[in-house]
């Protein structure tokens, strides 16, 4: 991990290898790790982002796992809560098509380039993305332990 | 910096389109959401020209309720009720991988013998799900009778599960630490009963249906998925197998007691629906072949190292645990503040929701009816897609 | 058939021995009626599987009930049988199959999800509290997801209802047992020990007799008059 | 005494029903409204050849026209669009045309028939009616026999029947069923496994 | 029978991750004359129908069980979960504490717990409210009773014409659990202690939103719903 | 082109002596009427009501039946809660139906949504019409039964395809396009296979062809081409009928439930019924062509042992048979999976049609020299 540049840090507290890279170089990082044979992460197992509200930014994380070597990895960007635009890599891993408009969906993550950018379970005129910490839905039965 | 952002009308009635109803030799036809294709509730939009599939927009998002969010309020041990509710089918699993994770993050300890049942009733329910997966296809292909067939396994199996668990389809047995009861006394001996019972239903699947010159004709070199093409979908369980990748998380990273039970994994060689097809059959040889093994060796030992009342402490950070299910595998991130006694975020990775997209470019150019014996094979089910 | 229900009867009531010819109709009609209960499999969740299929599978057999013939599309359908959580995409779409069906129609919610939302009745954002903030709902079948057999009991209670159920004497009305028929006002606890008791009977609420027996007979029937019949 | 007088009824029966329905193939403003009405004509004057004792050309007529034919011209209507298939109003030119052209076949048929001398049969020349006869006809190689004209007939659909196959045919189909070609080999080898390829161990999670 | 046979796999080790994996490879199919495969696939079709004969002709293999015609004989799982019940001692007294622990334990709030001061004791058991028509069954309350007071029973018929009538007062009596009542001697006091309840009694809810006793478990909406303004609207936001 | 193939398979055709007395409900009808106009009325009326009878019995039963061999192919039980049984389960169907509100789709075509179910209807009736039942119990034996019953037959399909169309449904469309074109497409081949059986008993009408099967049935009198015929007949006439395996107009888990997903109530029922009697109707045929009709099994010259067939009256065989055909395409539609459109399409263009066509041929070369079994007869 350490070959690749600056600003390509570990994300501590993850049960396995992560690393947090600055979201606008995820695409080249997401190039790096699929094409790079050593690495050769050819299966995006998962993506989604969380909504860390105190510190006003989303964190997306990316769980690769390569079915040649059998190892994985987690990839983790942050973003700014009120800009969270990032490159969409549904080009490098097809599959991150549906789980970015996932992502878009009920959080709000807006991915630049994608292909096919909509809503997912929800309507298309649904307003709001109910996954942020901060969403109120007035419909919404809450009850809190 | 711009980021589009479309709608279902922007593809199925852009703006400037034609309206003339006799420009067009293509239409659109909505399967689903209440269709007898759609298990459950998927819309499916297809564009047809004639009977020929032009192209696929899957519309998920009509039994989504929200677990994630809803996770984000209950406690470690509350949310194991909803994993039932996503893939009802392999609830058990579901319930065994949020458990399992929990169980690696919050460093609780399990014995043998709840591992022990755990694979067992896996195994058992992945028996089921496979039951009822070929009753599904067969009734989806038009014939009615495998449908009953299938049914007919499912519920010896379920006997099983209502003796043990008590319940029949929301099991909520797989708890962090343990499980909720100690199997019941007739378990080991009602499961032999079983398994004799199916092995030979097994077979008579071969003839009814899997020898029927009709099922070959409508699976053989039907939505061929090649095998990097399903990896890079993000296919898992027996859609990627079927292309002939062994990915099976029961040998790559073995959890239970997967490690000491003998067993295969079937692969297909093409990745045609015919392939999917064989290697759901064989998985159920093999799982019953698993649960043989360990049927007669459940060791003693409490059924749970955790009181119901303990607190589970999940130190902060992000969680991430893995488990095969029926359908592939499900991936559970937990993401832990620390503090509270529930996420702070859940997301799940469900299986369905990667094989769902397979659809859009297995059923392309194919007919109406391919479409069915396509998602028949991928065996979906929608609520997990949903969640 | 509309004009044999809607206008054969008042002409026929107005013969000699008309009287028993309506009633002996009406007795046809609800007996075919609730023995022939074609369902439209509106399953969303787990509930499908024990609701529409498991119901129907060799063990349990709905065909027993003559019941098997599910309908894929909502015209040919007698009953819907909700099996699954509603949540608002899935809404209106359900409402409009239920329009689509043909009269006389019922439904059923089967599971706690139908019933209330169940388990995401709190903290969810797409849920629909309840199939029957969608569509009228006839018959609520607890559980999650309920056996097949208590889905049986469920058409069981649905067959009674339809038997005693519509008249050709005031087409379109429904007659429903005590408590659906209550309006918001009288509280439940008022009648319990009526309901109570007919629950304990046979589950369901006789109208006629369960109301003559109580004290609340007059003001039961005077509501009854007023509402249940009006033309 | 009766079935005359029976027969008769029916006549006039189908005969106005015929024209009925032949009015409303003219007039019909849905294109399928206008094939149902001419099934409806084709099937009453297979009524009237039944009356007239010539069965097998009623049931010929009853095969090739509405078994065949309407089902053609309500095929090509459905083909051609899924809507609703309104005719226009015609235009006064179109209308007029129309007119001119229906008095002018309504003269030219009256001075048809007016020349026609109607009558009953001469007892010699009655038509076979029994299906051994027509078939033998059709077959006979003498002056009387059709079976030159028969087998042209043949020969012509035949050629229309592969024409239309060779119309309709776009592409080659995907799949063959019911062949006796198994899996060609070498297939599998597309979905050789990645991880079969020897590569050096990866650092695992 | 048919041109390929199910149980012709082939075993074989493959590798992923760098480990072996043993495999089976499911068949595929075989190149046949044109005839054969008409042969096979006539010979295929009449296996099915065989199979399928020989279960019409045995009627033993019927495996239907008549539901309401064997209710008297209709033996279910004892630990299968249908309904909720609160069990009481051996003296006829409720177990229940009202020590709210399977309430907390509730994954959707379905368990409402009423006290009210008491006579024998500072804190007793007014109405235990449980919703039958929201639980999942999902066996936490059980589990969670520190005194064994509930119990889940198989009693499955419970299909009614009203949602109200989906939720029940479960405790027979409002009053002190056994164990309070049993250090009370006179008996007159331990029954003037336990005032009857209904199942059926109290009013009750339509929709979880207007039942008053649950008002203060659900938070309604909040004062300002910002679903509207803060999110960015679809369609073109940097 | 069936129409001139009919016309070939006429040639030759001679006048068959019957031993049997074959008179029709319209022979005596025709017979009464020089005397007594109101006993002809009478035989028609009778046999109006016969008809009306049979129909709505038939059905009833039919149905009733296949949900009973349904379960216990499935080992369950079927309709028990509605009489002994189940008996009058589809007794109550059929008021239920009858009661039922009918629904027409705001922009469908009215009228013809109205009327393509009784044409569906009427095609089955008409076929009723004209089925030897039994020496004495046979409507009409027009005489050209087989070529009728082939036109006929061809008015089913406008029902469905106007039913389809209609109902201003896209899934209705595509089932009603589906059945019309795999309607049509195997009455090709279900003629080529009914041709044979004429060329060989050398008449078109039904009871006569009953009767030239008083030696033996055509299945095995004719050695293999019988057998073949009957094999094509009966596999294109379920296609015919859209069962299953060939039950694509209304495949449910493709397009709900096909030509007739629109429609509720009585014209439902009317579709619903006339698909079962088709069965009864495509059986009966099948039995008539093939199995002798309500001929006893006989072996010719074999009096001895054709006098104890003869115990069983006729009627009793002709039901016999066709309960019997119409069990098998039940158990093909409880056993088999759909087939998929181009399939069904192959199997009838590149199998049962070349297969028919060479079928038809040795047929011929049969007859003309009296190659299959009791020539003389």
């Amino acid at each position: 991990m350490t070959a690749l540049a600056s600003g390509i840090e570990r994300r501590e507290k993850v049960n396995r290898p992560a690393v947090r890279v600055p979201a606008e170089r995820l695409l080249e990082v997401a190039a790096r790790l699929r094409d790079d044979p050593a690495l050769a992460f050819d299966m995006l197992v998962d993506h989604a982002a969380i909504d860390w509200h105190a510190e006003n930014r989303f964190e997306l994380f990316y769980h690769l796992f390569s079915t040649a070597h059998g190892h994985a990895l987690t990839l983790t960007a942050f973003v700014p809560r009120d800009a969270p635009v990032v490159p969409t890599v549904s080009r490098i891993w097809p599959v991150a098509e549906w789980q970015e408009r996932e992502a878009y969906d009920l959080m709000g993550i807006l991915y630049d380039e994608h292909p096919d950018l909509r809503r997912l379970f929800l309507e298309d005129d649904w307003q709001g993305f109910p996954l942020r910490k901060d969403y109120r839905d007035p419909d919404m039965l809450e009850f809190q332990k | 910096m711009t980021v589009n952002v479309k709608t279902l009308n922007d593809i199925i009635a852009p703006p400037g389109a034609a309206a003339s109803a006799l420009a067009t030799e293509e239409y659109f036809v909505n399967m689903g959401p209440q269709h007898p294709i759609a298990h459950g509730s998927l819309r499916l939009v297809v564009r047809l020209d004639g009977e020929t599939v032009r192209e696929v927009i899957p519309v998920p998002g009509f039994v989504h309720r929200g677990i994630e969010k809803m996770a984000e309020h209950l406690s470690w041990r509350q949310l194991i009720h909803l994993t039932d509710r996503t893939d009802y089918l392999s609830a058990l699993m579901n319930n065994w991988a949020v458990a399992r994770t929990i169980e690696q993050a919050a460093g609780l300890a399990t014995n043998d013998r709840i591992e022990t049942v755990r694979t067992i009733v896996a195994e058992l329910q992945r028996l089921q799900s496979h039951a009822l997966w070929w009753g599904v296809l067969g009734m989806d292909l038009g014939a009615f009778t495998p449908f009953l067939y299938g049914f007919r396994e499912r519920e010896v199996i379920s006997e099983i599960f209502e003796d043990t668990i008590g319940a029949r389809l929301t099991m909520n047995y797989i708890q962090p630490g343990g499980l909720m009861y100690d199997i019941h006394p007739d378990f080991a001996q009602k499961t032999k009963r079983v398994l004799a019972y199916l092995k030979p239903k097994i077979d008579e699947y071969g003839t009814l249906l899997s020898g029927n010159v009709i099922l070959q004709e409508r699976l053989r070199n039907i939505g061929v998925l090649p095998a990097a093409r399903a990896i890079a979908l993000g296919c898992t369980g027996p859609v990627l197998r079927a292309s002939g990748v062994p990915c099976d998380l029961r040998k790559v990273e073995p959890y239970g007691v997967y490690a000491s039970a003998e067993f295969d994994v079937p692969v297909g060689s093409k990745g045609d629906c015919w392939d999917r097809y064989c290697v759901r059959i064989e998985e159920m040889r093999q799982s019953i072949r698993i649960v043989e093994q360990l049927i007669d060796h459940i060791p003693e030992g409490p059924h749970t190292t955790v009181k119901f009342g303990a607190r589970i402490k999940v130190p902060e950070g992000i969680h991430y645990g893995q488990i095969e299910t029926a359908r592939g595998i499900l991936g559970v991130t937990i993401v832990a503040g620390g503090k509270a006694d529930a996420p702070y975020r859940l997301h799940f990775r469900s299986p369905n929701f990667n094989n769902l997209w397979a659809v859009t470019e297995l059923a392309r150019g194919w007919r109406i009816a391919d479409i069915i014996a396509i998602q028949s094979t991928l065996d979906l089910v929608v609520p997990d897609i949903d969640r | 058939m509309a004009l044999i229900i809607d206008t054969l009867p008042g002409l026929a009531e107005k013969i000699p021995g008309g009287q028993v010819l309506v009633t002996s109709l009406d007795w046809l009609l609800n007996w075919s009626r609730a023995n022939s209960l074609w369902p439209l499999s509106f399953g969303t969740k787990c509930c499908a599987i024990e609701m529409l299929m498991a119901t129907g599978a060799s063990h349990q057999d709905l065909s027993r009930f003559g019941a098997e013939v599910a309908r894929n599309t909502p015209r040919q359908a007698d009953v819907m049988v909700i099996a699954g959580a509603i949540v608002k995409k899935m809404a209106p779409r359900m409402r409009m199959l239920y329009e689509q069906m043909a009269e006389p129609r019922w439904v059923m919610a089967t599971g706690s999800c139908a019933i209330s939302g169940g388990p995401f009745m709190y903290n969810s954002y797409h849920i629909v509290r309840g199939a029957d903030e969608v569509v009228p709902v006839d018959v609520y079948v607890p559980g999650c997801p309920p056996r097949p057999e208590a889905f049986f009991w469920g058409l069981l209670t649905l067959q009674r209802m339809i038997r005693r159920g519509e008249t050709v004497r005031a087409p379109g009305v429904r007659r429903k047992p005590v408590l659906s028929a209550l309006p918001q006002g009288i509280a439940v606890q008022d009648i319990r020990a009526e309901i109570h008791a007919a629950l304990e009977a046979e589950n369901v609420v006789d109208v006629e007799n369960a109301a003559a027996a109580s004290p609340w007979h007059g003001k039961l029937r005077q509501w009854m008059a007023t509402n249940l019949y009006k033309p | 005494m009766m079935h005359d007088a029976a027969l008769t009824v029916l006549f006039y029966a189908f005969g106005a029903f015929a024209i009925l329905c032949a009015l409303a193939v003219v007039n019909a403003r849905r294109l399928l409204r206008a094939a149902l009405a001419l099934m409806f004509v084709l099937l009453a004057s297979a009524g009237l050849y039944l009356l007239l004792g010539a069965e097998f050309l009623a049931g010929i007529q009853v095969l090739v026209y509405v078994g065949g034919i309407v089902i053609l011209i309500v095929f090509a209507v459905m083909l051609t669009s899924a809507s609703d298939l309104l005719e226009d109003h015609p235009s006064l030119g179109r209308m007029l045309a129309g007119a001119v052209a229906s008095i002018g076949f309504l003269a030219f048929t009256g001075v048809v028939f007016a020349r026609l001398e109607l009558g009953p049969p001469a007892p010699g020349a009655h038509p076979p009616d029994d299906a051994s006869a027509i078939g033998r006809k059709l077959l006979d190689f003498g002056a009387e026999g059709y079976v030159l004209p028969f087998e042209l007939v043949s020969l012509l659909l035949l050629a229309a029947v592969i024409g239309g196959i060779v119309v309709a045919r776009k592409t080659p189909p995907r799949h063959q069923p019911f062949t006796s070609g198994g899996d060609a080999p070498g297939e599998a080898d597309i979905a050789m496994p990645r991880s079969q390829r020897d590569e050096p161990e990866g650092p695992h999670a | 029978m048919a041109r390929v046979k199910l149980t012709d796999t082939r075993k074989e080790t493959r590798t992923l991750a760098g480990r072996p994996v043993p495999v089976v490879v499911t068949p595929r199919f075989a190149r046949r004359g044109r005839l054969a495969v008409f042969a096979d696939a006539l010979a295929s079709l009449l296996a099915g129908m065989r199979l399928t004969f020989g279960y019409l002709v045995r009627p033993s293999t019927v495996v239907t069980r008549q539901y309401p015609e064997n209710r008297a004989t209709l033996k279910l799982p004892a630990r299968f979960r249908a309904r909720l019940r609160l069990t009481l001692d051996e003296h006829g007294y409720q177990r229940c504490t009202a020590c709210r622990l399977c309430e907390r334990a509730c994954p959707n709030a379905s368990i409402r717990i009423l006290t009210r001061p008491g006579a024998l004791s500072k804190h007793e058991l007014d109405r235990y409210i449980w919703r039958m028509d929201s639980c999942v069954f999902c066996n936490a309350c059980v589990q969670s009773c520190p005194f064994g007071a509930l119990e889940m029973t198989a009693e499955f018929e419970h299909a009614v014409f009203d949602r109200r009538l989906l939720i029940f007062t479960l405790n027979r009596y409002a009053g002190p659990p056994a164990s309070v009542l049993l250090k009370e001697p006179d008996e007159a006091k331990r029954a003037a202690a336990m005032e009857p309840r209904d199942p059926y009694g109290g009013p009750v809810p339509l929709n979880g939103t207007d039942l008053p006793y649950l008002k203060a478990l659900a938070v309604a909406p909040r004062p300002d719903p910002v679903r509207h303004a803060a999110a960015p609207a679809p369609g073109g936001q940097a | 082109m069936t129409g001139a193939l009919a016309a070939f398979a006429a040639f030759g055709a001679a006048e068959t002596a019957t031993a049997w007395p074959v008179k029709t409900v319209a022979a005596r009808a025709a017979e009464a009427l020089p005397d007594n106009v109101w006993l002809a009325v009478l035989y028609m009326a009778l046999a109006l009501a016969g008809l009306g009878a049979l129909v709505s019995g038939l059905g009833m039963g039919l149905i009733y039946l296949e949900r009973k061999i349904a379960a216990h192919f499935q080992c369950r039980l079927g309709p028990m809660r509605v009489g002994p049984h189940g008996i009058f389960q589809t007794v109550a169907d059929t008021f239920k139906l009858l009661f039922k509100e009918d629904i027409v789709p705001a922009r469908a075509d009215k009228a013809l949504h109205v009327l393509a179910p009784f044409l569906a209807m009427t095609s089955t009736v008409l076929m009723l019409g004209v089925i030897p039942y039994s020496p004495v119990l046979q409507i009409s034996d027009v005489n050209i039964g087989v070529l009728y019953i082939t036109a006929v037959s061809g008015l089913g399909v406008m029902g469905i395809l106007l039913g389809g169309w209609s109902s201003y449904n896209k899934w209705s469309l595509i089932g009603a396009m589906r059945g019309a074109a795999q309607i049509i497409s195997y009455e090709v081949s279900a003629t080529l296979a009914l041709l044979v059986v004429v060329m060989f008993a050398g008449t078109l009408s039904l009871s006569g062809i009953v009767t030239s099967q008083a030696e033996g049935w055509w299945i095995w009198r004719a050695p293999v081409v019988g057998g073949i015929a009957f094999l094509i007949y009966l596999t294109a006439s379920t296609a015919e009928i859209n069962r299953t395996p060939f039950d694509i107009p209304e495949g449910e888990s493709e397009l709900t439930a096909g030509f007739h997903t629109e429609y509720s109530g009585l014209r439902f029922a009317f579709f619903f019924l006339a698909e079962f009697i088709n069965m009864f109707v495509v059986a009966a045929l099948t039995v008539t062509l093939f199995l002798g009709g309500w001929m006893p099994f006989h072996v010719g010259g074999a009096n001895a042992f054709n006098a104890v067939m003869d115990l069983v009256p006729p009627g009793a065989w002709f039901l016999g048979k066709t309960a019997l055909v119409v069990f098998v395409i039940m158990w093909f539609r409880w056993t088999f999976p759909r087939l998929r459109v181009d399939q069904l399409m192959r199997l009838e263009w590149k199998i049962l049609l070349p297969i028919g066509f060479a079928n038809l041929a040795l047929g011929a070369l049969a007859v003309l020299y009296s190659l299959y079994f009791f020539p003389g007869a």
